[in-house]
């Protein structure tokens, strides 16, 4: 069984005891604890479930690398499914259940079932099943499969969460990923030379293996050198360190995202919960040492079953150990360290095979000399299936299994040998090289990635590199601090050798199989992936079916797709595959590496941006006004404007109807303050406006208006608006709401990179005033009155104030600039102030207007406005396909100009063609209101089959005025067709006639609007 | 997540400071052009794998429009310019040569 | 070749697996073909295989770079659609998405297709008109959408938020029988099909010249050698600008990343796919349990399949927004494809300059629907010179300024 | 104006740094030739400080002038004395090719004030802002994330952040945000 031993426990404070739950029961722990090492302390040998075959899952590592040991952690809004055991801190009050099994982690339906059916239940398994009869994929398999889909619970779909999130910007020479005597090292001699140094460490804790596995550094004990490194980096002003960070991903450029926890090991201790660092650095260490690989014998899923590093770890850092009888399999020498280690703490080890025929070195004479069994070229035949080790078959390495020796035990070390962590060398494009002698791929530093100047910037260091022994760890470091210090732009500079302790070391041998000719029923209980619970067997039938690219491999079983992205699978799995093709393995090579090199909260990549900071919100000056005043908002762009004010009781409908007479009959108030307002200067800004407006703007008088159509260069309708001239060489010129910006670059664009000759100058004061737009047959009046109030203002007469006219000068005491144009047909001014003053000059208007009946209106009706004189609006009669020519515009494209930005376009063939559908008014022969978006249909279909259409409607609404529905539409041949009607089927079966009319509706001889 | 120097403001804007503007050294075709001019106007960008001349503008900053230099195939940088040119400028060209010798885009060459 | 079935599962599960057959051979290249196929992605093996079906034509060979699938086949979103507004988008999606639902029983290959219906949320009025628009377009086009409200979107996608407040959901464009497919069987049951048929699949092998003669394409050479042939068809998406190049004529394409990411394994959540463009993310979850997630392209040309994470950032704001339990799952993995981009954003399947060489690119983030159909489209080009689904898909559209526009509609080509 | 009020009305937050409204300033965009001589006099006698060296701010006894670009520079003086600076402005260069308009409405401004100022703003922009790296009379413009804003640090220590009114409201929470009382990083400060 697996419990805590009385000594022990470099991590682990036994005064401090700490409660928590695992399944609902109530267990201890120490401060310190990992909620792995906790649970083991408490014998809870089984944690979780595989993904396929629901096998009994226990621990097998003690870092990220973990693929069984997943927790649903937290509950209600805290609750987060797949969280690592052995990568979470225990805290007093944390909860964790376990995941995938039903009803229960001890007993599973799901096993029973994998019992049964697991020897069909192969690779490409699904590919071959359930291909007939066809329906019942959807409804009968499918639904089958999703259900035993998944590992954890997913989130409460209600709930926010509870937590916060934020972003870190930070810049630095040089990045050190990885707190291990490595990082330590490589850190201190980059921050030597001056460099700005960040050191990163995924654990709460720093010196990774090293105090574990012992020796000394610089004559200290690793524990003292580690202590004593991190004290004078903390000293040193250009370097910041930080531990429960985790360097997640390398991208292009030196961007590194580091991934800090804040609060993952307190929860509810307020602020943000993890902190996503954008890191800049123009180098990168990567110190992010090696991952130690199971061997390949059966059951080498049993719980019990465990990495023998991991399990060193467990004894040293934890005081746990995972059995009281040990069996030990390797095929290098640092198993002999787990032994050693572990009869010394008073476990017995009831065999060490070692699948070297030649054995080990000195550790192994160490070993024996402490009486440890040890037995060479033997191995691991099967170890016995259940839900912990019980008993462990031996027979000899080379071979196929037979003549086994059977063994008591609770518990298994292997080693299979080391692989570097070389994910984030890889992310940004590092190559790699198979190093025949430790049977693992290591960075190329001659194929490092490159960064924007073309120039490596990463760099690797200590057993990310390659080596495994301390003295060259330590020499390796020192090295990649100063390399990368140099290539940051910091002085040379010769590194001292690094002197440690030395334990010469016997090679290790590959082993892929044990034993090496295993058969088939051995193979098929041979686990690569435990999560995704692929085997041995699996990478063999996939390479014979054809599946000979690794990548098609990983896809077709599934290898190392589990959460820990085959961590521990890959290279065994790559070795399986690379035998099965009679192939070297550097020749299959490797599948991509991507980050993140271990998963990231979602929270986190968001970051701040939820709630009311989701995204900007603009707002006008009288934002809040129409808020309290019944607004019902609609999103434009980052803008939110008032689609109608709804009274207490009132339908959307009702109000928009209300609005739309009141405005007609009386007088309405329209927030016009996101109109764009460019201001264009210079002595070629006639010359630019008539480039980029489809008509002359040139010509236009000072103090007059004129309406302007803008077109991309590729000839379709991009904007609209009214343009005052307000001097000799000046401009102002309205845009839509979704306008200002596009059209601000659009103006910019052309004058930087193609007319940068041209004197001209433009300033986007959008925001600079308020506009309203005062509309209605009182329009005037109520103006007036304000001047009056004021003791004088501007004379807004027909006579001084024309049609199409501005002037500046002060309305109701407020310097005003009035424009008189009108988008209703009705008498209209738009009266622009400061920003600052918009509201004042709002509530000014709201007062004074009570007597000649002041509304304000929406959105709504202004288009029912715009619609019922047949106004096009820009995102309603266009969509990015329309050219003027569609709108019966012509009289706005200036025959005068030989070139405006998208006339040649609109020379082509098919945008010069009578057979393009134009723009005319509909009017349902019911009177009732077109469907939006309805197409009307022709005779026949074309060649797909599809049923032919000859128009569609563009805009359609109920007009409160004429009681009736009025629409606009872009109809074939359309202006030639007046009078005849059209059928428009609707989404509700019904066919819509509608006949083909004037696109103005109301007041077809303008008189309201020249009063 | 590219890094390009502004040549207008100096700064070594971060790729979210910034706007990809497609293809640098257009050369405007207007009314009188053929169709195919007009066409390869507006729709032959040159797409290569390696070399590439592109506008950028430094929108979340200085708002000036510049050209870049950059391989579409390593992301390396090899120059940033002034917008207001109809060609890379020789110590461009140069740049770009002493990285990718025997280049070439468009009419242009190391 | 020897079939799949329940039965030949049970029969090789009780002799351990050794009697399965390979799924697709691994020839050498021969002299001459009757028809080149360059990329042997999800749209080149469509091709070669509705040559084969459809035409009997079967001396075909299908030359791959790398490995078969392994493009923007293999490291798509997988979502399957024809809610398209224009004639003739809707007409090939829809084409390809008739030919997805019974493709696993066409190959014998069980490719997943999962009709599981698809939403595309309507969070502005513009989007409202612009998917009833679609919605009407589509009911005249044959294909089966309809507009449903916020009620219906909540019964189908419990995970969402519905409120907003930001951009509350206003309704949304459901197509019931779109969904996803398993997108790696998608390219393996089209290679197996194919390499059932006689024609030869050739991986790892990079074509480094197109050879032409008086206009017309005569063969390729490639690192495995010269081959001969009649036609050649180019289907390898973002990089047909270079393999265009190498056959002396341009194409109106730009090539980009696209990125996707997927989330830890969860149980089921959400069956259907949720499209939220106003805020532009979107997300299904597989078989597997993940959250499949994707968003938008990068602003400029790039090669490295390699994005930028400030998109990955923006889309995951989107999702957390719009779904607020992703906020408690786990980025598994991100990855990016290039994408080859029109100045429309809709496809080529065209004839070209040169004689004999057709094109088939220009998919942009939209190609993993379209397979079945765009393959089907294309051979029947390739083997009659005329489609009518190809038709006014081809690159002499841009010189009359006859565009497939299918962002009008407030759509995104995912 | 007695009417005039800024987006905010004077609203302000303390947590790790406080961060306030500025209340309403002046401010012109004044577009010309960095180089010419009128320019930088005129500038001068109505502001009081030199024309900035790129990406600097300077100050003067009426007022301070911003880096904004080549060809652009934004004037801070006193709201009330926009019009008539503008005026002096258009005067003085009329005979040079130029732009001059009041911006004072179009912006909000805000302090951040307190010793993890640079930490808060680094969370939000990808601007350096390491001791040394970003000194007084420094200017910048960038994102703070979703928006545009320029930004200077003066030499109370004191930073002065600018963006459009209309994302006001947005800019203060998400500055509110930064600087929650628990979320300090503690690299800089």
């Amino acid at each position: 069984m697996s419990t805590r031993l009385a000594k022990q426990g470099r991590l682990i404070d036994r005064s401090k005891q700490v409660e928590f739950s695992f399944n609902g029961t109530k267990l201890k722990g120490f401060a310190g604890d990992t909620l792995a090492s906790a649970l083991l302390a408490n014998d809870q040998m089984l944690v979780g479930r595989s993904f396929k075959y629901h096998r009994p899952r226990g621990l097998v590592a003690s870092g990220s690398e973990e693929p069984n040991a997943l927790v649903g952690l937290g509950v209600g809004d805290r609750f987060e499914p797949n969280q690592r055991a052995t990568t979470t801190e225990l805290f007093s009050g944390l909860s964790a259940v376990s995941q995938n099994h039903w009803p229960s982690l001890n007993y599973d339906i799901g096993e029973l079932n994998s019992k049964f059916f697991s020897r069909f239940l192969t690779a490409g398994f699904y590919y071959k099943m359930f291909i007939h009869p066809r329906p019942l994929w959807k409804h009968v398999y499918e639904p089958f499969i999703r259900q035993s889909a998944g590992l954890g619970k997913a989130p409460n779909k209600e709930l926010k969460d509870a937590d916060t999130y934020e972003h870190f910007y930070f810049f630095a020479d040089v990045l050190v990923i990885g707190g291990g005597v490595a990082g330590l090292q490589a850190a201190k001699t980059a921050a030597a030379s001056g460099a700005k140094v960040l050191l990163l460490e995924e654990k709460s804790y720093w010196g990774g293996r090293t105090p574990v596995d012992g020796g000394t550094i610089e004559g200290l004990e690793a524990e003292a050198w580690v202590e004593k490194t991190l004290n004078e980096l903390n000293a040193m002003d250009n370097v910041t360190i930080r531990n429960r960070t985790m360097a997640s991903g390398v991208y292009d450029h030196g961007y590194v995202l580091g991934y800090e926890r804040l609060t993952d090991h307190a929860p509810g201790q307020g602020g943000p919960r993890h902190r996503l660092w954008r890191i800049r650095a123009s180098q990168v260490v990567t110190a992010t040492g090696a991952i130690e690989r199971p061997l390949s014998f059966a059951g080498n899923d049993v719980p019990g079953v465990m990495l023998a590093a991991s399990m060193r770890d467990y004894l040293v850092n934890w005081g746990v150990t995972p059995g009281k009888k040990v069996v030990v399999a390797t095929n290098n020498d640092d198993a002999y360290r787990t032994a050693i280690a572990l009869h010394e703490a008073g476990v017995e080890i009831v065999r060490l095979v070692d699948a070297r025929e030649s054995g080990g070195g000195e550790l192994a004479d160490k070993a024996r000399e402490l009486g440890i069994r040890v037995e060479c070229g033997r191995a691991i035949a099967k170890v016995k299936d259940g839900k912990r080790v019980t008993k462990v078959a031996i027979c000899a390495q080379n071979g196929e299994g037979g003549a086994r020796e059977e063994i008591e035990a609770d518990a298994v070390a292997m080693s299979g040998g080391w692989s570097p962590v070389v994910h984030l060398w890889s992310h940004c494009g590092g190559k790699l090289i198979w190093d025949e002698a430790q049977a693992h791929f290591r960075p190329d530093p001659e194929r490092a990635p490159t960064s924007h100047d073309g120039n490596a910037f990463v760099v690797t260091a200590g057993s990310a590199s390659g080596p495994l022994s301390l003295s060259a760890v330590m020499a390796d470091a020192a090295a990649a601090g100063a390399k990368a210090a140099e290539a940051a732009g910091r002085p040379a500079q010769s590194v001292a050798a690094v002197e440690t302790s030395e334990v010469s070391e016997a090679p290790m041998e590959a082993v892929w199989f044990m034993p090496a000719k295993a058969d088939i029923q051995l193979r098929m209980k041979t686990w690569l992936d435990y999560q995704n619970d692929v085997k041995v067997s699996d990478v063999q039938l996939a390479a014979r079916e054809g599946y000979e690219s690794v990548e098609h491999t990983k896809r077709y079983t599934t290898l190392g797709m589990a959460t820990d992205q085959g961590k521990l699978s890959n290279i065994n799995g790559l070795a399986v595959l690379a035998d099965s093709l009679g192939a070297e393995i550097p020749q299959v090579g490797t599948t991509t590496f991507r980050p993140p090199y271990h998963p990231i909260s979602m929270g986190a990549i968001g970051g701040e941006a939820r709630g009311e900071i989701f995204q900007p919100l603009r707002k006008t000056p009288m934002y809040e006004w129409h808020d309290k005043n019944g607004a019902d908002w609609e999103p434009v762009g980052h803008w939110r404007r008032p689609f109608t004010y709804l009274r207490p009781g009132e339908s959307k409908h009702d109000a928009v109807n209300r609005e739309v007479k009141n405005t007609r009959e009386n007088l309405g108030l329209l927030d016009a303050s996101t109109l764009g307002k460019l201001i264009v200067k210079g002595p070629d800004a006639g010359k630019f406006l008539d480039m980029l407006y489809t008509n002359m703007m040139s010509t236009l008088k000072p103090g007059k208006c004129r309406y302007g159509l803008m077109c991309s260069e590729n000839g379709f309708l991009s904007d609209d608006g009214v343009v005052a001239r307000i001097d000799d060489d000046t401009w102002l010129c309205h845009t839509t709401t979704g306008g200002a910006d596009r059209i601000h670059a659009h103006m910019e664009e052309w004058l930087q990179t193609e007319w940068w000759d041209w004197k001209v100058y433009v300033a986007n004061v959008t925001e600079q005033l308020a506009q309203v737009a005062v509309v209605g047959p009182n329009a005037r009046k109520v103006l007036e009155k304000l001047n009056a109030q004021a003791g004088g203002g501007m004379d807004l007469s027909k006579e001084a104030l024309g049609f199409m006219e501005w002037k500046d000068g002060e309305i109701g005491g407020f310097k005003a600039r009035a424009y008189r144009i009108s988008f209703s047909g009705e008498l209209s001014y738009e009266i622009a102030v400061a920003a600052s003053e918009g509201q004042a000059f709002w509530d000014a208007l709201m007062e004074a207007g009570k007597e000649f009946g002041v509304m304000p209106y929406g959105t709504e009706c202004l288009h029912i406005l715009r619609a019922e004189k047949g106004f096009i609006m820009i995102g309603d009669e266009t969509d990015g396909t329309v050219i003027p020519q569609d709108l019966g515009l012509h009289w706005a494209l200036s025959k005068k100009k030989e070139d405006y930005i998208g006339k040649r376009a609109q020379q082509r063939s098919y945008m010069d063609n009578p057979e393009r559908w134009q723009l005319v008014g509909l009017e349902t022969v019911d009177g009732s209101v077109l469907p939006d978006g309805a197409y009307a249909v022709g005779q026949g279909v074309n060649a797909n089959g599809q049923k032919n259409t000859i128009g569609r409607v563009t805009s359609t609404y109920y007009s409160a005025n004429l009681d009736r529905g009025i629409a606009m539409g872009l109809v074939k041949h359309g202006p030639k067709r007046m009078g005849e009607v059209i059928d428009f089927p609707g989404l509700d079966g019904k066919i819509y006639k509608a006949k083909i009319v004037d696109p103005v509706f109301y007041d077809k001889e303008g008189e309201k609007q020249n009063v | 997540m590219l890094i390009l120097e502004c040549p207008y403001c100096g700064v070594h804007a971060e790729e979210t400071e910034l706007h990809g503007g497609g293809e640098a050294h257009l050369k405007r075709f207007g009314p009188g052009s053929s169709d195919d001019d007009f066409h390869d106007y507006l729709f032959m960008r040159e797409n290569p794998r390696g070399v590439h001349l592109e506008r950028w503008r430094h929108v979340n900053g200085c708002g000036k429009w510049f050209h870049a230099a950059r391989c579409t195939q390593t992301l390396e940088v090899f120059a940033t310019y002034s917008a207001q040119t109809t060609e890379p400028p020789q110590e461009v060209k140069d740049k770009i040569s002493a990285k990718r010798p025997g280049w070439s885009w468009r009419e242009f060459k190391g | 070749m020897k079939r799949y079935s329940a039965f030949a599962v049970a029969r090789e599960g009780l002799r351990y697996h050794t009697g399965w057959e390979r799924a697709w051979r691994s020839p050498e290249p021969k002299r001459h073909y009757d028809v080149i196929i360059v990329g042997a992605g999800g749209h080149g093996l469509a091709t070669a295989y509705y040559l084969g079906k459809n035409f009997g034509i079967t001396n075909v060979a299908v030359i791959e770079k790398g490995w078969l699938g392994g493009g923007n086949t293999g490291r798509n979103t997988t979502i399957i659609r024809s809610n398209y507004l224009q004639d003739p988008s809707a007409a090939i999606y829809e084409k390809a998405r008739s030919l997805y639902e019974g493709l696993s029983q066409d190959f014998n290959y069980n490719v997943m297709f999962s009709p599981r219906g698809v939403i595309m949320l309507a969070q502005t009025e513009h989007e409202v008109r612009g998917y009833k628009r679609t919605a009407h377009a589509n009911a005249l086009q044959g294909v089966t959408t309809e507009w449903i409200e916020p009620a219906r979107v909540k019964e189908l996608v419990p995970i969402i938020n519905l409120e907003g407040p930001r951009y509350p959901v206003l309704g949304g464009l459901w197509q019931a029988r779109g969904g996803t497919a398993r997108h790696d069987a998608v390219a393996w049951g089209y290679a197996r099909a194919c390499s059932a048929m006689g024609m030869d699949i050739i991986q790892k092998c990079e074509v480094t010249n197109v050879r032409t003669e008086a206009g017309r394409v005569v063969g390729v050479d490639t690192t495995k050698g010269a081959i001969d042939c009649d036609k050649i068809g180019m289907v390898v998406a973002g990089n047909c600008s270079v393999l265009s190049q190498m056959a002396g004529f341009r194409l109106p394409v730009e090539s980009v990343a696209l990125q996707a990411l997927v989330s830890e394994p969860i149980k089921p959540c959400m069956d259907v796919v949720v499209m939220a463009n106003t805020v532009h993310g979107y997300m299904s979850q597989s078989d597997k349990g993940e959250m499949v997630i994707g968003g938008g392209t990068d602003g400029f040309n790039n090669y490295t399949q390699r994005g930028s994470f400030h998109h990955i950032e923006e889309t995951v704001r989107a999702l957390v927004e719009t779904f607020p339990m992703v906020s408690r799952l786990k980025m598994l993995r991100q990855w990016g494809g290039i994408v080859d981009v029109t100045g429309d954003r809709s496809p080529l399947i065209s004839k070209t300059p040169v004689e004999g060489c057709f094109v088939n690119a220009g998919w942009g983030t939209g190609g993993f629907k379209a397979i079945p159909g765009s393959g089907w489209a294309m051979a029947e080009l390739m083997a009659t010179g005329h489609s009518n689904l190809a038709e006014e898909f081809s690159m002499m559209r841009f010189k009359e300024g006859k565009f497939i526009d299918e962002s009008v509609a407030a759509g995104v080509a995912h | 104006m007695s009417n005039a009020v800024s987006v905010l009305n004077g609203a302000s937050f303390s947590g790790l740094v406080k961060v306030a409204d500025s209340g309403l300033g002046g401010m012109i965009t004044l577009r010309g030739d960095h180089a010419s001589a009128t320019l930088q006099a005129v500038v001068k006698s109505v502001t009081g400080a030199e024309v900035p060296a790129i990406r600097k701010i300077t100050f003067g006894a009426a007022g301070a002038v911003a880096w904004m670009t080549p060809d652009e520079l934004l004037l801070l003086v006193d709201y009330a004395e926009v019009d008539a600076v503008v005026a002096k402005l258009s005067e003085a260069l009329a005979g040079e090719h130029h732009l001059a308009v009041n911006v004072s409405d179009a912006r909000a401004c805000f302090s951040v004030e307190g010793e993890a100022a640079s930490e808060v703003i680094a969370k939000v922009a990808p601007v350096d802002l390491a001791p040394g790296k970003f000194v007084a009379g420094d200017f910048r413009r960038t994102r703070f994330s979703q928006i545009a804003a320029a930004f200077w640090l003066d030499e109370a220590g004191v930073y002065h952040v600018v963006c459009f009114r209309s994302v006001g409201e947005y800019m203060f929470n998400l500055l509110k945000t930064a600087a929650h009382p628990q979320s300090k990083v503690g690299v800089y400060a």
